[in-house]
């Protein structure tokens, strides 16, 4: 029986593994940047289903024609959190004034402002308290998010900005505060199957038991599929 | 056989312009450090490639600027010793001998291999790496390297500088036999030892700042007295051709030449064999009268055929012996003391250990 | 140090991608070492500038011109799928050509000094004995230059253990078909936890490419000892 | 081929970075390099393997090791910055480091290569001459050694041009600051339309770099005809 | 100045083991092609660690392994000529010769620059580089920068086989110079050319096969019968010391030597100069009662001293004339046909022409 090959943004993995595990029949991910995926798929991956981290470059897919007729679903949400070294004093709702204060002339690691997902939501978030213009020379922006909380982890970075999937799992981070979803768009991870077989794992990903698993990594269910 | 050189050249400052056709045998290539002797076999070779030039072996052209030949170097089949060894340093002294024997036309004669290795003392270093031979043993390698790919030609450059004397005398009689034997080995030797280019050569090319002075059969040339400030005053000398007589129980042979008989140490020839001898002029007396009592044995009669005196205190004496053409250096005084003149009748008087077998050629 | 399946999977895929693309990079570079190192001709600059280029681009963009390129829908990965029936984007083979390619530059330098190296006047030596120029570069350069195709070699084995950005790239992180051992270094520090098994990878890695470098010092070691006599 | 303000700051600040590796790393390369093609000693292997590496590792995990032991919590980067006042995360000096540690294997081969090709019989006549060892060094092998070493220099600075993964992993990515060439030219890379940007960046790359490696070859040239005369 | 050398030593099946302590002046060391001499050499200039041994120059130990002392050969101080001329391919002949010079200690003697490029005639080649010289324009610029390190002794292994035979007379006398001049710069000499030796050697070591077979003065090794088989027959021949009397016009001078005078062409040192005469063996003619009428000028009283018969053909006489020793060569057939016998008085006969310049030291 062929395998079902997915393509999904690395931030997913240990719950998609999980998930991988209880499907009847064989799934290979392939994890990576979604930038990176998305390309990948427009020049022809053999994938039978993809899910990016990023809405902006599903559209992007959806425009390239790569996504044909099939079937396009918000898979999961995620939350924003602000993370501190453990035992670090929480931080609810802080403006520019408190962050900086915070920072004690540190800087606040987070994904690439403009091309890594979790990046363009911090920003969003920050500009949003208007906070964008004070914070932007203490940032230290990376390349993933996983990045980001290793800095943190290490104490390289007095703050940062990450997913609250990542900040739950290491213990050497303390989340400080979670950002309210209504203070940068929708964390979304946007899944399209391209084949029949990726149709098929797709409605699997719905089912009651995967959506227990994604939430047991501090995934968030989509309201009600479509 | 026969090699037709015409080349013209420059590197820098030097302009090398040489031209010999030579014919068959040993021709020496004899010039002063730097006079192009090195360009010439380069160029035969085809590793240089002069500005101009024409080189033909036995009418096989391998250059001819003019028509556009330049044969490269694998296919002219020339055994080049080089001045430095250049020997390969990844193979040991066997791989080094036996690197070219796979290129050499199917039926190419050439030497025995045994025979190469025995004669150039090869056997206790076959297993050897280049890198711990000593200078002499790097060059006797090397030789044994281009003999062994079974060249139709050999061109050697100075190939017997870094050898000590008694092992030279080893190898000159091979290269000797090379030459005479069945395969007829035609050679290009640079040299600067007179006494190895009397030995082997038949035809002599002198070159000096990179020009040729003067060229011809080896006779020829040695007995003039006009190369004598070319070659040098202590290498003058004539070459003679000399028939192997008897050779007597204490190790004395005689031989004949044109003027007489001569007695001669250690000649390993057999009786009817032709040799070649050298008489350096230093090496040569001059008696009025037939003198005795002397342990020199030699002493032929000669007549007087020129004298020319030359800046210094000697004079070179031109004397026909028989057939032959000898030739002498005597202080001036010695010409005024004993009134030599043109056309006198005297006696040579040269001792018989004065002709070293390394002066005797065939 | 124990690895889990995929973990092993990866590890295999690695040492037969990093054979491969040695394997099939060595003659190449050599030719190309010695073009550079020989001979001239119009365009040398711009090849040796080419073959540098996998050295100067991000290897993200590097992977990510292979694949515009080397893809199905490329100019040369069509003509490769119609002509031979080889598909190279997403598949292991894909991973080899990145390798290849990323390893390319330090393969031709460490070939073309070696050769740089040799002394012309014994390649002369080599052609008056009768040698035509193909059996003076087997016999007399190949084998002067060992050394330095050896470290060139061990050079690209080990760009290929490490090669990440092109491979992922080009041919994704496809467990048991492209996911190389780096890209599983990559997806295991992606997961909350994912560190330990991520360091038993690193430090499989080391072994493998330390291995390599070790046996060929070992190797030119005993090819200069045989120079050198003794 | 025109560039916003960032992509300025980020072509220009990946020159210095690279400079200062190249700088930097070719003297203490040489002196490794020397050490493994000349000396024998105890733990000679181990050092061999230690500089490749770099080249072994996926560059991100090169990265991390990096902040982990040249951070400001890390062993030594605590003690460069209590002893010297040196920091390196986040700093540009930081790129510094992870770009010299990313071409140091480059640089040792190349000239490891080059030195092992010169003859000792020569460094022998120089000491006869009563040079010291230094002496030697300076006047005899550095000189022969010359296009090797700048062969050496080349493809650091070409990787040094080109290093994306243990950069952005050790300093991150800061506009102005960390932000080399290869990070803005990734970030262009993941938004999408932000081809275009990305191709400009890389083409300067490409002008940078492979004018430093036609430099290099004409300087290797001029050295080359020093050497054969005329 | 005292040179002394002891050393063991092993590659592979080849075992060295050398001693031998000289005074001032020129040692040469003589051997065969694979002897050894190379290896003594480098073991005295620090670059073969031996085995075993001990190298003092002046008293001033530069290796002694029983007491753990291996000076560095750039704290030696000794200027070698390589057998191979070993220039730096980087730079032109002036920075080759130059290189040196910076090391020697600030009041280090040597000759000055002008003199040795003159001599060496390097003064065209200054700008070229080592890759486009001639293989004896390689070796004078490998001389001269030797010189120029000022150091303070000499090693020279075969320094002049790549050089013709007029460049060679040129630099023959200026080793003298640099010998007997106001450095008084001593030189370990590597040479398989007796001429050479016999010119330039105060001491003189030869060896054969890694091992010391003779050593002594020159002038005692040369006159002694035992050592014609170590050298070779052609090469056997005593060297003499002798004074300069006066120059005639004709370009003759007269020499005094204990047996009475000579006369000799070509020389130039000033009357009162001491030379030294070298006489080959082969070159002396005996005869019972003095002959007359020769062009040969040089006719000396002797007293046979010994008779060695070999195995070949020849005998080596030798003679004493007045308080030298000469030795003369001549076949078994003139001993029995003369009846020469220990103790006899007769004449030696040689040319004057045959002492040739190479062969007049001081
Ligand atoms: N590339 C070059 N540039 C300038 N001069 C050169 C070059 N190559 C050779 N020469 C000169 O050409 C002359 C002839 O050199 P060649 O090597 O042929 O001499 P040679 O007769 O073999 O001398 P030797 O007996 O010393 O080996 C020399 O004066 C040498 O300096
Ligand atoms: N590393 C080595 N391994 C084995 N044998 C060696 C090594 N190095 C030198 N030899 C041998 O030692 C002997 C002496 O060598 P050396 O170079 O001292 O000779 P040489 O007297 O200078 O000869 P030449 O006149 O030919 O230069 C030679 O027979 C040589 O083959
Ligand atoms: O899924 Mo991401 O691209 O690591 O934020
Ligand atoms: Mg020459
Ligand atoms: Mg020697």
């Amino acid at each position: 029986q062929d395998p079902v090959t997915v393509f999904a943004a690395a931030s997913l993995r240990g719950a998609l593994d999980d998930i991988a595990r209880t499907y009847p029949a064989p799934v290979v991910v392939s994890y990576g940047g979604s930038g990176t995926m998305a390309r990948q798929i427009a020049l022809g991956a053999p994938a039978d289903l993809v899910i990016l981290a990023s809405p902006d470059w599903m559209d992007w897919l959806r425009d390239q024609g790569a996504l044909a007729d099939r079937k396009r679903v918000d898979l999961l949400r995620n939350r924003l959190v602000l993370i501190g070294p453990a035992g670090a004093r929480p931080l609810p709702n802080p403006d520019a004034a408190a962050l900086l204060d915070a920072l004690q002339g540190g800087r606040l690691a987070m994904g690439q402002r403009a091309a890594v997902p979790a990046g363009i939501y911090a920003r969003a978030w920050l500009a949003g308290i208007g906070a964008w213009d004070a914070l932007a020379p203490h940032l230290a922006e990376t390349d993933n998010v996983r990045a980001a909380l290793a800095l943190v982890a290490r104490g390289e970075a007095t703050l940062g900005v990450v997913y609250a999937t990542d900040a739950a799992a290491d213990t050497s981070v303390d989340v400080l505060w979670t950002v309210p979803e209504d203070r940068h768009p929708p964390i979304v991870y946007p899944a399209a199957a391209l084949s029949d077989a990726g149709d098929a794992f797709l409605r699997h990903l719905g089912m009651t038991d995967a959506r227990d698993t994604f939430e047991q990594h501090g995934f968030l269910p989509i309201e009600p599929a479509r | 056989m026969t090699l037709s050189v015409h080349l013209r050249h420059r590197h820098g400052d030097f302009t090398l312009d040489v031209a010999f056709d030579s014919g068959p045998g040993i021709t020496a290539l004899f010039g002063r450090s730097g006079a192009g002797k090195t360009s010439v076999i380069n160029a035969v070779s085809g590793l240089l490639h002069p500005d101009e030039g024409r080189v033909a072996v036995d009418g096989d052209t391998l250059l001819d600027t003019a028509r556009g030949i330049d044969l490269p170097p694998h296919r002219r089949r020339l055994g080049y010793v080089f001045q430095d060894a250049r020997l390969f340093p990844h193979l040991d002294v066997a791989r080094n001998l036996d690197f070219g024997a796979r290129y050499a036309p199917p039926g190419a004669k050439g030497p025995a291999r045994g025979d190469v290795i025995d004669l150039l003392g090869l056997s206790g270093l076959m297993a050897r790496a280049p890198a711990t031979l000593s200078g002499g043993e790097k060059q006797r390698v090397a030789i044994g390297r281009a003999l062994l790919s079974r060249p139709a030609m050999l061109l050697m450059d100075e190939p017997l500088a870094s050898l000590d004397a008694p092992r030279k005398q080893d190898i000159l009689p091979y290269l000797e036999r090379l030459r005479d034997g069945p395969l007829g080995l035609p050679i290009l030797y640079v040299s600067h030892a007179l006494d190895e280019v009397a030995r082997l050569a038949d035809h002599l090319v002198v070159i000096q700042e990179g020009r040729m002075r003067m060229q011809g059969l080896l006779y020829d040339v040695l007995s003039d007295p006009a190369a004598v400030p070319l070659l040098g005053v202590r290498e003058a000398g004539a070459v003679i051709a000399a028939t192997v007589v008897a050779h007597a129980d204490d190790g004395l042979s005689t031989l004949s030449i044109s003027a007489g008989h001569l007695e001669l140490p250690g000649v390993q020839a057999a009786p009817g064999t032709r040799l070649r001898l050298r008489i350096l002029a230093q090496d040569v007396i001059l008696s009025r009268d037939r003198p005795a009592g002397l342990s020199s044995r030699n002493i032929l009669p000669v007549a007087i055929a020129a004298i020319h005196s030359g800046d210094g205190p000697g004079a070179a004496i031109a004397l026909r012996a028989g057939s032959d053409r000898l030739l002498a250096r005597v202080t001036s005084r010695a010409v005024t003391d004993l009134g030599l003149r043109v056309g006198m009748e005297c006696f040579a008087i040269f001792k018989a250990t004065t002709v070293a077998p390394g002066s005797i050629g065939r | 140090m124990t690895l889990d399946a995929a973990s092993w999977d990866a590890l295999t895929l690695s040492l037969w991608v990093s054979v491969w693309a040695t394997v099939l990079a060595v003659p190449l570079a050599l030719w190309i070492a010695w073009l550079l190192a020989r001979r001239d001709f119009w365009g040398k600059s711009a090849l040796n500038a080419l073959v540098h280029l996998p050295l100067v681009l991000p290897p993200v963009v590097t992977g990510y011109l292979l694949l515009l390129s080397f893809g199905r829908t490329g100019p040369i990965g069509r003509l490769l799928e119609q002509t031979f029936g080889l598909v190279l984007s997403f598949r292991w083979t894909g991973a080899v050509l990145a390798a290849l390619v990323m390893g390319f530059p330090l393969m031709v330098r460490a070939m073309r000094l070696a050769i740089e190296a040799v002394d012309p006047r014994l390649e002369d030596a080599a052609a008056t004995l009768g040698a035509p120029r193909w059996a003076v570069f087997a016999r007399v350069t190949l084998p002067l230059i060992a050394p330095g195709v050896l470290a060139g070699a061990v050079m690209g084995f080990a760009k290929a253990m490490g090669e990440f950005g092109a491979t992922i790239t080009f041919v994704a992180n496809i467990p048991g078909q492209t996911q190389t051992l780096p890209s599983a270094i990559y997806t295991f520090l992606q997961i909350p936890g994912g560190e330990a098994q991520a360091i038993a990878l690193v430090l499989w890695a080391c072994v493998v490419a330390l291995g390599a470098v070790v046996m060929s010092e070992w190797l030119a070691r005993r090819v200069a000892r045989r120079i050198a006599g003794s």
